[in-house]
């Protein structure tokens, strides 16, 4: 029963991709696209990975969708219809069979992995206890391999660092003008009613994290849409990024990461070790400061460059 | 449990290799650059997907998958967001700099002015 | 350190550190008139060190300096036009624009061109000849006329596909030895026995032919000698050819007989010299004339070489630097009279004329002058058959190439106002013409192995005499070449390829069309994917 | 079961390399624009401080230098590991690294007005970025976590080319964006496959594993294209002239001289150390004949270019096919030890001394425009003589790339040919000649410009201080005095690597 479940999920995913591919609808590919992004969450459950699809939900389609929703509507105010227009013949059997070929050849490799399969699991459930932590995934995102994490919030921070440069030199280091002409009155009743859930949930998934499916991207992700649901919806202005204390929340995270890694040097056993006694209150904690500077860059990151002048 | 997790996997393996091969056409073939970037994204969600299905086979000691490459998942995800996010970027700024949407057809660059 | 390794060491740094000086901006404007003493150490040490001195330079710097024989020979020869043709040029380019950078590339060149005659090891070879080569480009070019600027690119064009030669030659020379940077006498006896011989040798004769400039390789050198101001001409034709002469010199294996590496080398030498001669003759202006006898003239090295490589006589070297040496004075005497003659009008023009003339008649053998003892020193090399008659006739050519040329500088100065060269240019012309006419006596004796009074015999000027009277009645019966003369462009060959280049120009020009087409969006998707399939498919069979 | 890697002395040294950069540019993101250059300044002197730290001890220890990650022991962790070669690069890179922050500081310092302005803070971070990616990806020994290492390089790289905002860069950096994501991602997709294959990301761990399945060949076949797709080899260079030619100055050198260099050595470590034995000997000739193309084509292209930055750019592209046609010259593959070959370290001879010769020259490129107002090669006549340390600069580092000498690149291409002629490789050795002759045509296009004396003398838009002059003439001098080291394998490169040849062989 469930593999004939999971045979109709592999092929809705397959045929909303090739819909979202062939369509000539620019706004229904990005429609199919966030479908597409919330069925894989439903494939990721699927695949016992609840951490992967709370986060492939909220950010592959929700923030995704609606980055990829807004620069619709920016492009098609920018561009003339006749430039959008250009009726090339696009060559399409040769990359065709090519993606082809490459997609067949993934696939044999797939089904020829070797039996039994090599997994870390043990080793990882194994090495839990010496980081008092519940979930494994947590503890590879924040233990052994937290490097990555860390690194990835550092890429992160240039890609923010990245949109911002784009702006006009006299825009620079002011706001994001995100609030549209007209804004729906349901946008501004869900933005008044929804942030204080989002708080309360994304409090409890950091809090959860450290045991249960769960974590800091999810809770930032969830922390960052609310705030841009209240910026969109006029509420609240989007922050100057000038602001030292915007940015000192944007650094906030991985900057006590790197400092409890150093620390690590000095009481335990080398970078990005913790002391085993307080090993789960420095991981939470991390966590906290992570799920801001998360929620903050990726909002900004949805915002865009900023496009009003600064204050001063 | 095994065999149906394992057919499982597998099962999404190839649904992974297939979105593959459809992002990659997309990304290849299509010219209008947005829809290019949404190819990464599909292209992208195939790739964690063979990641998710490497993961489930690693299925043990009670976990429903192997938790190291779910977490490489996670951070690819945000990694490609972010990509998502700076391609945006871009392509906003480029529109309204030069009112088009493409870059094959733009001849290298004239020489930069320092009065600019 | 010793004296005389310090004075070797002097003879290449003196020169190199003249140029740094320019960095100065005192110096800078002093050093024009300071280019005569540049070339001095290394005339005092071509002078008094004797055959054998030999230094090595500290790590890191990998060059060792050895004085031999031949490169004695061709380094005295060398120093001494350099150093009169330096104090013609502070005479001659005063007050013109971009002297110090013509300063500054003499210098160079200078250096590179003296060190090529001293060093002994490849590396420090190939930097030197690199050097002198890539220096003398700011000399050709210096004018900055649209025939200079071509003049300066057909050069460069074909000096770089020499070093390419070169280096991959000596690249595989040194392959099989232990030592990285070996010694070129090492390197050249393990040539024989070398896997690559054939190819090494090759390459060695086409990069320094390219650089003595043998026919088909020599038309950089009819564009680019005329090109430069005088006294750059004179180094130029006189000195710099000679960069390919001791290459010849260092890296064949005389003592090892390659008969039929020689017979190539002795026919392209034979051609060349009568290729030189004949297109020569077809020219208008004296300094092309002069370049074309210069690669008629080394046409005859090349033949002397050549005969020694077959036969294994290693004594060919000696006797071709003899010849060199002759040939750098005459030569470099004969471009500094272009300049003196075409300043001198009047009273004072037929004397200049008549110097010319004596030098230029010396070119082709005329007894008494240095040219005969060269021409007889080699003939023995020669044998008595097929090349020696070659050789012979190609004096013949020589003599028609040079009643040419004397009847064009006599054509061409006739409407000179009555004035004089200036005694700065006058008197480094003299020095040039006396010690061309004299020094080959002196040395003619340890080279030739025989007494000068062997050289008196009637058989002796006889086989000097009937070629060039030869030439003399083919030059009357032709009638001066008077319809020959512009017919042929300068740099023959060259202008016909250049005729085919639209032809040619079409490569670039579809590679820049197909790089269009790589640099397309979906095209490069597609070579990326196409890329994953090869890579893929072979890895697949591999496995 | 032993551990396969045991932290040595020193190796806190490589964490370093990896997270002051990081640190530094979470600092500047605080500390804002006012104090953005001082921390850069400051964390250049350390970062170059570390290097050398890392130099000495290798030198003294004569062995690899390790990080265990957090002492998570690999597969589950992740380890850091230096060998010769690492270090080689970390060194190259700080030295770089360090003349370009002079040189931006200098640059940026010409016009108060915008010292502190968007352009020059954020490349200050960006730059930062950067460093940290590429002496990670030397250092790495984990495959996810380069694939971290390249993102960090490509999301520093590309707002780098589009600082000055124009139009024409913003495609050229989407375009650089697009096609490196490509790249990351099949090369992201080639990780995946290893993991299920062997349970492990680890290069030595897989490079130990002794039963290689469909899995290894296809992983290979998707990360090296995508590597090459990052490396902008031919005929995957679509977006490298127009990016790094509309970078600015300081940025250009940098992705020229060392960013294009970092999935070079990730190809490298795949190939050489990773790839079974007879799927190495494939890539090494695959990656050779294009890399000669490269040589070739590009230095074809490079002679075509009216602007001088592009020109540069090309020659970058023909430049790193230098370095493609090492594998078959060091023997990769076929079984024998490649470290110790003279192709080996004619091959990182070649590298070192094309970064610091193209970091000099893009920065020497960057005065001319500057200063003169465009770059059109045509129009540059006589800039030798308003401008003479910086034409000085382009002529040594060209030297360099012509392969003349004395100069890096002249015993780069001399060990490289010994080599080709040694092994029987004649058409590399031809192209290695013919990439010469084409390198000295389109330097000599510029010499013969800087040295022309025109009847109007270039006219300067500004002033340029010496300063600013000075600095890439240093990087071209150090190119040049690479010349002086002798002509035989480096020791140096050899440290920490046989043990790994050994571990491939059977």
């Amino acid at each position: 029963m469930s593999l004939v479940f999971d045979i109709a999920l592999v092929a809705g995913l397959i045929a909303l991709a090739l819909h979202v591919v062939v369509t000539r609808d620019g706004r229904g590919a990005i429609l199919g696209f966030i479908a597409f992004g919330l069925l894989l969450g439903i494939g990721w459950a699927r695949l016992a990975s609840v951490d992967v699809a709370l986060t492939e939900a909220a950010i592959g389609g929700g923030l995704t969708g609606m980055l990829l929703l807004r620069a619709h509507a920016h492009l098609g105010r920018e561009i003339a219809p006749e430039a959008m227009a250009r009726g090339e013949p696009r060559r399409w059997l040769a990359p065709a069979i090519a993606s082809g070929l490459v997609a067949l050849a993934l696939g044999a490799v797939v089904l020829a992995f070797p039996r039994p399969a090599p997994s870390l699991a043990p080793q990882a459930v194994a090495a839990l206890e010496t980081t008092g932590l519940g979930n494994p995934v947590t503890a590879v995102l924040l233990a052994y391999r937290a490097i990555d994490t860390l690194l990835e919030k550092i890429v992160l921070i240039l890609a923010l660092v990245g949109v911002w440069s784009l702006s006009r030199d006299a825009a620079w280091g002011g706001a994001s003008q995100l609030r549209p002409a007209v804004i729906p009155e349901p946008l501004v009743f869900l933005a008044r009613v929804l942030p204080p859930f989002g708080v309360l949930i994304a409090v409890y998934q950091v809090w959860v994290g450290a045991d249960l499916p769960g974590g800091t991207f999810q809770a930032g992700t969830i922390l960052a849409a609310m705030a841009l649901l209240v910026m969109l919806a006029g509420l609240r202005p989007a922050p100057p990024t000038q602001a030292r204390a915007l940015r000192a929340m944007l650094a906030g995270g991985p900057a006590l990461f790197v400092l409890v890694g150093f620390l690590g040097v000095a009481v335990a056993q080398g970078f990005l070790s913790y002391p085993e006694a307080i090993a789960k209150p420095l991981i939470v904690g991390i966590e906290a400061a992570l799920t801001l500077s998360i929620a903050g860059t990726l909002a900004l990151l949805v915002a865009g460059p900023p496009d009003k002048a600064p204050a001063s | 449990m095994s065999a149906l997790a394992l057919t499982s996997a597998s099962l999404f393996g190839l649904c992974g290799a297939a979105l593959v091969g459809i992002g990659l056409f997309g990304i290849v073939t299509n010219p209008d650059l947005l829809r290019r970037i949404i190819g990464f994204n599909i292209l992208g969600a195939g790739i964690f997907l063979v990641f998710g299905a490497v993961a489930r086979r690693g299925a043990a000691m009670g976990l429903g998958g192997d938790p190291v490459p779910q977490a490489m998942v996670i951070t690819g995800i945000v990694v490609a967001f972010a990509a998502t996010a700076l391609a945006v970027a871009l392509l906003r700024r480029l529109a309204s700099l030069t009112g088009s949407a493409t870059f094959d057809a733009a001849t290298p660059a004239p020489p930069p002015r320092s009065d600019a | 350190m010793s004296p005389a390794a310090l004075l070797l060491v002097t003879a290449l740094l003196a020169p190199l550190a003249m140029a740094a000086g320019c960095l100065s901006r005192a110096f800078r404007s002093r050093v024009p008139g300071l280019l005569w003493l540049a070339p001095l150490p290394a005339l005092l040490a071509a002078l008094w060190l004797p055959a054998g001195t030999a230094v090595s330079f500290p790590v890191p710097f990998r060059m060792v300096l050895a004085l031999d024989q031949p490169g004695a020979i061709l380094l005295g020869g060398a120093a001494f036009l350099w150093s009169a043709a330096g104090a013609y040029a502070a005479s001659y380019l005063r007050g013109k624009p971009g002297l110090t950078g013509f300063c500054v590339w003499w210098l160079l060149t200078l250096a590179g061109s003296l060190g090529v005659l001293i060093v002994a090891d490849i590396a420090g070879f190939y930097l030197l000849f690199t050097l002198a080569s890539l220096s003398a480009y700011g000399l050709v070019a210096h004018e900055q006329t649209d025939a200079a600027r071509r003049a300066g690119l057909v050069y460069m064009v074909l000096a770089l596909l020499g070093e390419a030669f070169l280096l991959f030659a000596f690249v595989m020379l040194a392959a099989g030895l232990p030592d990285p940077n070996p010694l070129i006498a090492d390197a050249v006896a393990a040539l024989p026995g070398s896997p690559m011989r054939d190819g090494i040798v090759a390459l060695l004769m086409l990069g320094f032919a390219l650089k003595m400039g043998l026919i088909p390789l020599h038309v950089w050198l009819p564009l680019a000698h005329p090109a430069a101001p005088m006294p750059a001409s004179a180094v130029l034709s006189g000195v710099l050819v000679k960069a390919g002469v001791i290459g010849l010199v260092r890296f064949l294996p005389f003592e090892a007989p390659l008969p039929t590496w020689g017979a190539i080398l002795a026919i392209a030498g034979i051609l060349t010299a009568y290729g030189g001669a004949a297109l020569g003759v077809a020219q208008r202006r004296p300094k092309t004339i002069l370049a074309y006898s210069t690669v008629s003239q080394m046409g005859l090295v090349a033949a002397l070489l050549g005969a020694g490589l077959a036969a294994g006589d290693a004594s060919a070297a000696g006797l071709a630097a003899y010849y060199g040496l002759h040939h750098t004075l005459v030569k470099g005497g004969l471009f500094l009279a272009v300049g003196v003659a075409f300043a001198s009008g009047g009273a004072r023009r037929w004397p200049v004329l008549l110097l010319t003339g004596l030098l230029a008649l010396s070119l082709a053998g005329l007894p008494l002058t240095s040219g005969a003892l060269a021409k007889l020193a080699v003939k023995p090399m020669l044998g008595y058959g097929v090349l020696s008659i070659a050789v012979s006739l190609a004096a013949a050519g020589s003599t028609i190439l040079m009643l040419h040329f004397i009847a064009v500088m006599v054509r061409e100065t006739a409407d000179n106002p009555p004035s004089s060269a200036p005694w700065g240019e006058n008197l480094p012309f003299l020095i040039v013409a006396a010690a061309s006419l004299l020094i080959p006596w002196w040395l003619y004796p340890t080279l030739s192995g025989g007494a000068l009074a062997s050289g008196w015999s009637v058989a002796s000027l006889w086989k000097l005499v009937w070629p060039m009277m030869l030439g003399v009645v083919v030059f009357m019966a032709t009638g001066r070449f008077a319809g020959l003369a512009g017919r042929v462009p300068e740099g023959d060959i060259l202008v016909l390829a250049e005729r085919q280049a639209p032809r040619l120009a079409r490569l670039p020009a579809a590679i820049e069309g197909l790089d269009g087409r790589l640099r397309l969006w979906p095209v490069a998707g597609f070579v990326l994917l196409g890329l994953v399939i090869w890579l893929g498919g072979g890895f697949l069979l591999a496995a | 079961m032993t551990p396969a890697y045991a932290a040595t002395p020193g190796g806190l040294l490589l964490v370093l390399a990896v997270m002051l950069p990081a640190a530094a540019a979470l600092v500047m993101l605080v500390l804002g624009p006012r104090h953005t250059r001082v921390v850069a300044l400051i964390a250049l002197a350390l970062g170059v401080v570390v290097a050398l730290a890392t130099g000495l001890q290798l030198v003294r220890s004569q062995a690899a230098l390790i990080y265990v990650l957090g002492n998570w022991q690999p597969p589950l962790g992740v380890a850091l590991r230096a060998d010769g070669l690492s270090v080689m690069m970390l060194a190259v890179t700080a030295v770089v690294m360090a003349a370009t922050g002079l040189f931006a500081r200098e640059l940026f310092g010409l016009d108060l007005a915008t010292a502190d302005g968007r352009l020059a803070t954020s490349f200050w971070i960006l730059l930062m970025g950067l460093w940290s990616g590429l002496n990670l990806v030397f250092v790495s020994q984990d495959l996810f976590n380069l694939y971290v290492a390249l993102e960090l390089l490509t999301f520093a790289a590309v707002p780098l080319v589009c600082l000055d905002g124009r139009g024409e860069t913003m495609a050229a950096a989407l375009r650089y964006l697009m096609f490196a994501l490509l790249g990351s991602m099949l090369y992201l997709l080639g990780a995946g496959l290893l993991y299920g294959a062997y349970g492990t990301l680890d290069i030595r761990l897989i490079a130990s594993a002794s039963h290689h399945g469909p899995a290894m060949a296809i992983a290979l076949a998707l990360m090296i294209p995508g590597l090459l797709a990052k490396a902008a080899l031919f005929p995957l260079h679509l977006w490298l002239p127009p990016a790094h030619a509309g970078a600015p100055a300081a940025a250009s050198a940098v992705l020229s001289a060392l960013v294009i260099k970092a999935p070079v050595f990730l190809i490298l470590r795949l190939v050489a150390d990773i790839a079974p034995p007879g799927s190495a000997a494939v890539a090494g000739q695959v990656l050779a004949v294009l890399g000669a193309a490269s040589i070739l084509f590009c230095s074809v292209m490079a002679l075509r270019q009216e602007r001088l930055k592009l020109m540069i750019a090309y020659s970058t592209v023909a430049q790193i096919g230098y370095l493609f046609i090492v594998f078959p010259l060091a023997g990769v593959g076929d079984g024998t030890t490649p470290w110790g070959t003279i192709a080996w370290t004619g091959g990182a001879l070649q590298l070192t001394s094309h970064a610091l010769a193209k970091a000099a020259m893009f920065m020497a490129a960057g005065i001319v425009a500057e200063a003169v107002g465009h770059d059109r090669i045509r129009d540059l006549g006589g800039f030798g003589r308003v401008l003479p340390l910086t034409a000085t600069t382009f002529g040594l580092a060209g030297l360099s790339l012509m392969g003349i000498p004395p100069s890096g690149g002249f015993i780069a291409k001399c060990l490289l040919l010994t080599a080709a002629a040694i092994g029987g490789h004649l058409w590399l050795a031809l192209t290695i000649l013919a990439g010469g002759l084409l390198a000295g045509g389109y330097v000599f296009r510029v010499m013969d410009r800087a040295l022309a004396t025109p009847a109007q003398r270039l006219a300067l838009q500004r002033p340029i201080p010496l300063r600013l002059e000075i600095i890439p003439l240093v990087l071209a001098v150090l190119a040049v005095a690479l010349g002086f080291l002798p002509l035989a394998p480096f020791g140096l490169l050899q440290i920490g690597r046989p043990d790994i040849a050994l571990a491939v062989l059977p």
